[in-house]
């Protein structure tokens, strides 16, 4: 080489380049605060742009590729009497395949290209967690998350962010004592997802049941094989199981306890109650199982918890004008739970746009949030306040019957996530007549 | 004990699946150097026919004919559209191809189907620590190895099959209609691999019910010997027995690393597998 | 292996790097060229930044992080023929590196987490290829493939550390105090990106063009000829392992920079497959693959749903779309141009030469270096 | 019997085969000689279509064959034995005769041909269920021409089959296909650098140069000529 200095020196002036770009250290925090939430980027006249990150595709679609559909036809009801405050809501769905980069990359996208108004209904603990600091930063509402993660509900460091579900570890505590109180002196057994969920549920479930629990055992959402699980509660003789578990694996473990002949009481978590989904599921396997089994074996009789007004529950006028809206704006897609979550979801952030009033802004919006009494559709109130941006505080216990319909066995109860007690709700939820969105 | 011997039984039903998935692929690879990471998808598409011919006629076994049908099918029409132009251009073109093809199938189930998932019937009642449907399953798959085994061996189309794979040139010169015998082990591989889908996606088929399934065979492959037939189902078999254990002992998470760690230790020892040829290798 | 360019000089070897591509002078040393390339690149970049908005910037930054890591793999299975369809793994570590070092040593400055973020990868890619550099074709290639499964649920093992399937997810302060508010933040993250990325492709770009690229070359064509011209046939795999995955350490690095997360749901099997896509989409056997790989790998997907959007079609259809689509890319890519982008631009530049020089044989040169040795010793 | 018209034959740009044209008596046995180079090899691959001629005509039992699939050709009656036998030694001694006569219909007559292979060449018979890979070198192509002569060709093509072998065995086999020849009409061509043994049973030679014919005359005219064995053949 001729010149060695020459390119030393270049490579030094590269090299730099990237040493200035941080002389501090990388994991300090920098300046810049919050940006101001008193504007409104997506907002015109007579529309309001949201945008939400959902799995579309891939291993985790199934389950929640629906809740997107049931959104957007409470959307599309919605606009077609006139949108909010005379906006129509324009509803931009990402796919993120509940791929954690590709969420906030999605997300990037929504905020800075799409400029959406608001995040509604961004789902999952491990993809939503990674834009939750993103899009405090930057003042972007970041509302009703589609998860039970505990930490949606902080208002201090994420003052734009706010739950929806009910948290794992209310609803942990609400099983846990009916549990308790049901099924005293039983033996009872946890099969667990093994990240958050099933930390944060056994958390709950354990404020009430302590030496009863004979056994506990994770599953991986990878793994589809849980026999092994279902073997060992068993052989420990459990005779109560509270899974924990998402749809599929809620299925697999009914099919895995037939397979071994094994008949506990199964207790299920809300995100894997739904009784159509299962339902659909697992009413193949007993037909082909021969006449001793029939299909409804499988499910009949299964507990589990609930806070929204499923298409089970016929005689709640909020089924019925769900169901409605169902059939009028998505007849082709099923009717299930998961679409529910998702209407309830959007006429939920609907009744918050109403409230921010016409003069639109973030911050009204996020104002609303805590003003506003959501009284319906949900069967337990929303824990919003200014220091609580947690989202549904309690639920429902149900029966599945053998005709997958559902019988209330306990009415909603609503506790904390602390020490505070289970106790019912009694407060009376106006019907969809009363809660008036759309025209002036 | 009675726990491993519980874990045994579960891994042997599910080891099946791998080997017959397995020895899909090692057709494949013996006949035409390929590696066909489109095999799951071919068995996923003739899978949800069988769904579809299942849930219209009531009958599983109708439906279980669809699917082996279509599946030989597709394994034709794909060998003959697509792998015979690329085949022989390079390992990593083949890779791609039939890689894209994978993600083409995926989607086209998606779209039909729904990304959501249906209930996927089993054979027979599923009942039972070794159920009926385990029973099934594995003497299909050690039935259906032994057929494709007996056929390689003992007949003159298998005779022109293994040829063809061997030395295509050569065998061109004696006759053999080289193109014709890669289209039918094609055919061949995709039916057993439509087995292998019909055996291992029960009790859910969604789009990506198999993509796990696969990892596996493909590691059970590659643990037997990717051109040894025998090795691989035996390499199927082991590698089921073994996660289930690993699986029901240590932790359901663990799978992945355990597959990747058993791997690691056996091509340490011998590269191209417990029962590959290391000598016959061509550059 | 297919390639274009063995090594023939001048006539079919595709450009190392840098923009320059005239005969090679003597007086200048190469690594001088590539700076200098690279020096006018990084100008190229800030100056489209200038001109773009924050979101686009966020793009050229992630072109910038997957260029490095194509790169890394073209090395790896371009120029030394191991098949690699674990390369996500290497990102994986990376990622993790640079996470755990923002959250634990939240002291260290960027650039010591990327260093170490490429080095902990390196060691980890030394590791990789001493078990995989007896491993040949589709052997490597399970194997590969069965680390990008399992090396993430890891993850699964540590949950107080790395957070299971959650991961971990922070924010890197990375703008220099007299910045901040003067330049927006997805724009200096894509300086910073792509000085980094420019850093690496210069040091490759050189070992690609030495004795290393020649070595690894060699060992690809005929392994039996390169250990009889006294070439450590077992070092050289291995040696192509760890800078391959010290890119790959450095891209995920990078990317958590980027976008402050590091989770197991980020580094699917489907990354590994992905990049490799890209390798050959871009063309093997050159650098510049790996760019028109890295812009494919970015803009495809935004183009392909775009246009399911546009389309207006039922949710199951519109959903799968751009999957679809760049299923069929992939494949008819792979069938009309078996040389990536790369051998179709470079076919067409001979073309052009050709045209306005009319020298017979130069075009069949490239065309059949398709499959000299023809399929009776398959 | 089999005519070769003005046909070249091109790798890259490089011409293997230039304009050759060659004519073969039915009965007879022809030598192609040339060194190492010369497109010898190219010539019966061409012929037997394995590589396309760029140009040319070629015809066999009175049928043009220039674009024929391979298979065709040899289910017309050519066998063509490559160089090093081309032997599969993925399968056994018997599966590799087998192969030999797969596409022939007549079950009967496939065993019959089975008998006299062994019977022309006894070691073959004795190692039937060994695995190809055991044989020796001689035996290599042994089993080659065995397997070859299932088939019960019209037109046999041999590419170097003395290549590597003991003299002895060399002969062993010139000497079969003369017998051959004489008892059955088979027609042959053979393609050697072993000139002297070549023209030995040949009727007729050419010698190729540079993928040019550049002599063609009787067996023993060449052998006698010295000018062009110390041009080309070497000896």
């Amino acid at each position: 080489m001729r010149s060695p200095r020459t390119t030393r020196v270049l490579a030094g002036v590269l090299a730099s380049a990237l040493a200035l770009s941080a002389c501090g250290g990388a994991g300090e925090t920098g300046g810049g605060g919050n940006r101001s939430a008193d504007s409104a980027p997506g907002v015109t006249d007579d529309t309001v742009v949201i945008g939400t990150h959902q799995p579309l595709t891939g291993p985790a679609a199934p389950g929640y590729s629906k809740i997107s559909a049931g959104a957007r036809a409470v959307y599309s009801y919605l606009n077609d009497a006139g949108g909010i405050n005379g906006r129509r809501i324009e509803y931009k769905v990402e796919d993120d395949a509940y791929n954690p980069t590709k969420t906030v990359e999605v997300v990037k996208k929504l905020v800075l290209e799409e400029q959406v108004f608001a995040i509604v209904g961004g789902l999952g603990t491990p993809t939503h967690s990674k834009v939750v600091e993103y899009l405090n930063g930057e003042g972007v509402p970041d509302l009703l998350v589609s998860s039970g993660a505990l930490m949606w509900d902080d208002p201090r460091k994420s003052p734009t962010t706010f739950g929806y579900q009910v948290d794992y570890t209310r609803e942990g505590k609400i099983q846990g004592k009916f549990v308790k109180d049901n099924f005293a002196g039983k033996k009872v057994a946890y099969l667990y997802q093994n990240d958050d969920v099933g930390r944060d549920t056994q958390a709950g479930l354990d404020r009430f049941l302590t030496d009863e629990v004979v056994a506990r055992e994770g599953y991986d959402p990878a793994n589809t094989d849980v026999n092994p699980q279902l073997s060992k509660f068993q052989q420990a003789g459990a005779e109560v199981v509270v899974c924990e578990c998402i749809p599929a694996f809620t299925a697999l473990s009914l099919l895995a306890a037939a397979k071994i002949g094994y008949k506990p009481q199964f207790v299920l978590s809300s995100i894997g109650a739904d009784p159509a989904t299962l339902k659909g599921l697992v009413e193949q396997f007993a037909k082909q199982a021969g006449a001793d089994v029939p299909g409804e074996a499988l499910l009949a009789g299964v507990i589990g918890t609930s806070y929204l007004p499923g298409p089970n529950l016929t005689d709640d006028p909020w089924s019925t004008f769900f169901r409605e809206i169902h059939d009028r704006y998505a007849p082709s897609e099923p009717f299930t739970d998961t679409m529910v979550y998702g209407m309830v979801q959007a006429f939920t952030f609907a009744q918050a746009l109403k409230a921010a009033g016409r003069d639109l802004t973030r911050q009204k919006l996020l104002d609303a949030m805590t003003t506003t009494s959501f009284d319906g559709p949900g069967l337990t109130p929303f824990g919003f306040s200014a220091d609580s941006h947690s989202g549904y505080t309690g639920a429902q216990v149900i029966r599945i019957n053998a005709d997958a319909t559902v019988t209330v066995i306990q009415p909603p109860h609503v506790t904390d996530r602390g020490d505070g007690p289970v106790e019912p709700h009694t407060e009376e939820r106006p019907s969809p007549d009363e809660v008036v969105l759309t025209g002036s | 004990m009675n726990t491993i011997w519980h874990l045994v039984l579960n891994g042997i039903s599910s080891g099946a699946v791998y080997a017959a998935l397995g020895l899909s692929l090692v057709i494949i690879y013996r006949a035409t150097r390929v590696v066909n990471f489109a095999q799951p998808a071919l068995a996923l598409i003739s899978a949800y026919l069988a769904y579809a011919t299942t849930k219209a006629t009531g009958s599983y076994w109708l439906g279980f004919a669809v699917a082996l049908l279509a599946g030989t099918l597709l394994g034709v029409l794909v060998e003959r559209l697509l792998i015979r132009r690329v085949s022989r251009r390079s390992e990593l073109s083949s890779i791609i191809v039939t890689l894209g093809l994978l993600l083409v199938l995926q989607a086209v189930a998606g779209m039909i189907w729904s990304n959501e998932p249906h209930a996927f019937g089993y054979a027979f009642d599923f009942r039972g620590r070794f159920s009926a449907t385990d029973l099934f399953a594995v003497s299909a798959v050690l039935v259906t190895a032994a057929g494709v085994l007996l056929l390689f061996k003992f007949t003159p189309l298998g005779l022109r099959m293994r040829a063809a794979a061997f030395r295509p040139e050569v065998a061109k010169m004696l006759g053999v209609r080289v193109g014709l015998m890669l289209t039918a082990g094609w055919g061949l591989a995709a039916l057993v691999g439509s087995l292998a889908g019909m055996l291992a996606i029960p009790p859910f088929i969604s789009p990506n019910v198999l993509d796990k399934v696969f990892v596996f065979a493909l590691t059970a492959a590659v643990l037997g010997g990717l051109d040894n037939p025998v090795g691989t189902i035996v390499g199927g078999f082991a590698l089921g027995i073994g996660l289930s254990c690993i699986s029901g002992l240590v932790g359901p998470e663990l799978v992945p690393l355990a597959a990747l760690a058993v791997l690691v230790l056996v091509l340490a020892v011998r590269p191209s597998g417990l029962f590959g040829r290391t000598i016959a290798r061509r550059v | 292996m297919t390639s274009t360019n063995t090594s023939r000089p001048g006539v079919a070897e595709a450009p190392a790097s840098g923009g320059l591509d005239r005969p090679r002078t003597r007086v200048v040393p190469p690594l001088l060229v590539h700076l200098l390339a690279a020096l006018v690149a990084l100008a190229a970049v800030v100056a489209l930044t200038l001109l773009t908005d924050p979101f686009t910037n966020l793009r050229i930054a992630t072109v910038g992080y997957y260029l490095v890591a194509v790169a890394g793999l073209a090395l790896l299975t371009g120029f030394n023929g191991q098949v690699s369809l674990g390369h996500g793994a290497f990102m994986f570590i990376g990622a993790y590196t640079v996470a755990l070092l923002v959250l634990h040593v939240p002291a260290f400055p960027l650039w010591a987490d990327l260093l170490l973020a490429a080095v902990t990868s390196g060691v980890a890619g030394l590791l990789a290829g001493a078990a995989a550099a007896r491993l040949h074709g589709p052997y490597l290639a399970g194997a590969t493939l069965a680390l990008a499964v399992g090396l993430p649920a890891v993850t699964q093992r540590f949950p107080e550390l790395l957070e299971g399937s959650n991961g971990l997810s922070f924010t890197v302060n990375s703008t220099p105090d007299a910045l901040v508010g003067v330049v927006p933040p997805t724009r200096w993250q894509a300086w910073v990106v792509w000085v980094a990325v420019l850093l690496a492709l210069v040091v490759l770009a050189n070992l690609a063009r030495g004795r290393l690229g020649r070595t690894l070359r060699a060992v690809r064509d005929d392994e039996v000829a390169a250990s009889l011209a006294g070439v450590h046939v077992g070092r050289t795999k291995v040696l192509a392992f760890l800078v391959s995955a010290v890119c790959g350490g450095l891209a995920g690095g990078l990317q958590a920079f980027l976008l402050g997360t590091a989770a197991p749901g980020s580094f699917t099997p489907a990354l590994s497959l992905s990049l490799l896509a890209a390798l050959v989409l871009g063309g093997l056997g050159s650098l510049w693959g790996a760019l028109w790989g890295a812009l494919a790998l970015v803009y495809f997907q935004v183009w392909t749903e775009d246009f399911s959007d546009l389309l207006h079609l039922p949710t199951n259809v519109a959903d799968n779309l751009p999957l679809a689509l760049y299923g069929v890319v992939l494949v008819v890519v792979i069938l009309l141009f078996p040389h990536g982008v790369q051998g179709g631009l470079h076919h067409l530049r001979l073309r052009l030469l050709a045209s306005r020089s009319p020298r017979r044989g130069v075009t069949d040169r490239v065309t059949d270096a398709d499959d000299p040795r023809s399929e009776g010793e398959a | 019997m089999l005519e070769i018209d003005a046909v070249t034959t091109t790798y890259g740009a490089v011409r293997a085969l230039d304009e050759v044209t060659i004519g073969v008596d039915e009965g007879s046995i022809t030598a192609v000689l040339g060194a190492n180079g010369a497109g010898k090899t190219t010539l019966l691959r061409t012929i037997s279509g394995l590589v396309r001629p760029r140009s040319g005509r070629i015809t066999a039992f009175g049928r043009d064959i220039t674009r024929t699939p391979t298979d065709e050709i040899a289910r017309g009656g050519l066998a063509h034995v490559p160089e090093g036998g081309g032997v599969i030694t993925e399968l056994t001694v018997e599966e590799n005769l087998r192969l030999g006569a797969l596409w022939r219909r007549d079950r009967a007559d496939r065993a019959a041909a089975l008998r006299e292979v062994h019977e022309l060449f006894p070691p073959l018979a004795e190692r039937g269920d060994r695995a190809a890979s055991t044989l020796s070198g001689g035996e290599r192509q042994m089993l080659a021409i065995g397997r070859a002569l299932m088939s019960r060709p019209r037109l046999l093509l041999l590419d170097e089959p003395s290549l590597g072998l003991a003299p002895l065995v060399t002969e062993r086999i010139m000497h079969v296909l003369r017998d051959l020849r004489s008892r059955t009409g088979l027609t042959v061509v053979l393609v050697e650098q072993n000139a002297r043994s070549a023209l030995s049973i040949s009727d007729r030679g050419f010698v190729l140069a540079l993928g040019r014919v550049v002599a063609s005359d009787d067996a023993g005219t060449l052998l006698a000529d010295d000018q062009l064995r110390h041009a080309y053949l070497g000896f």
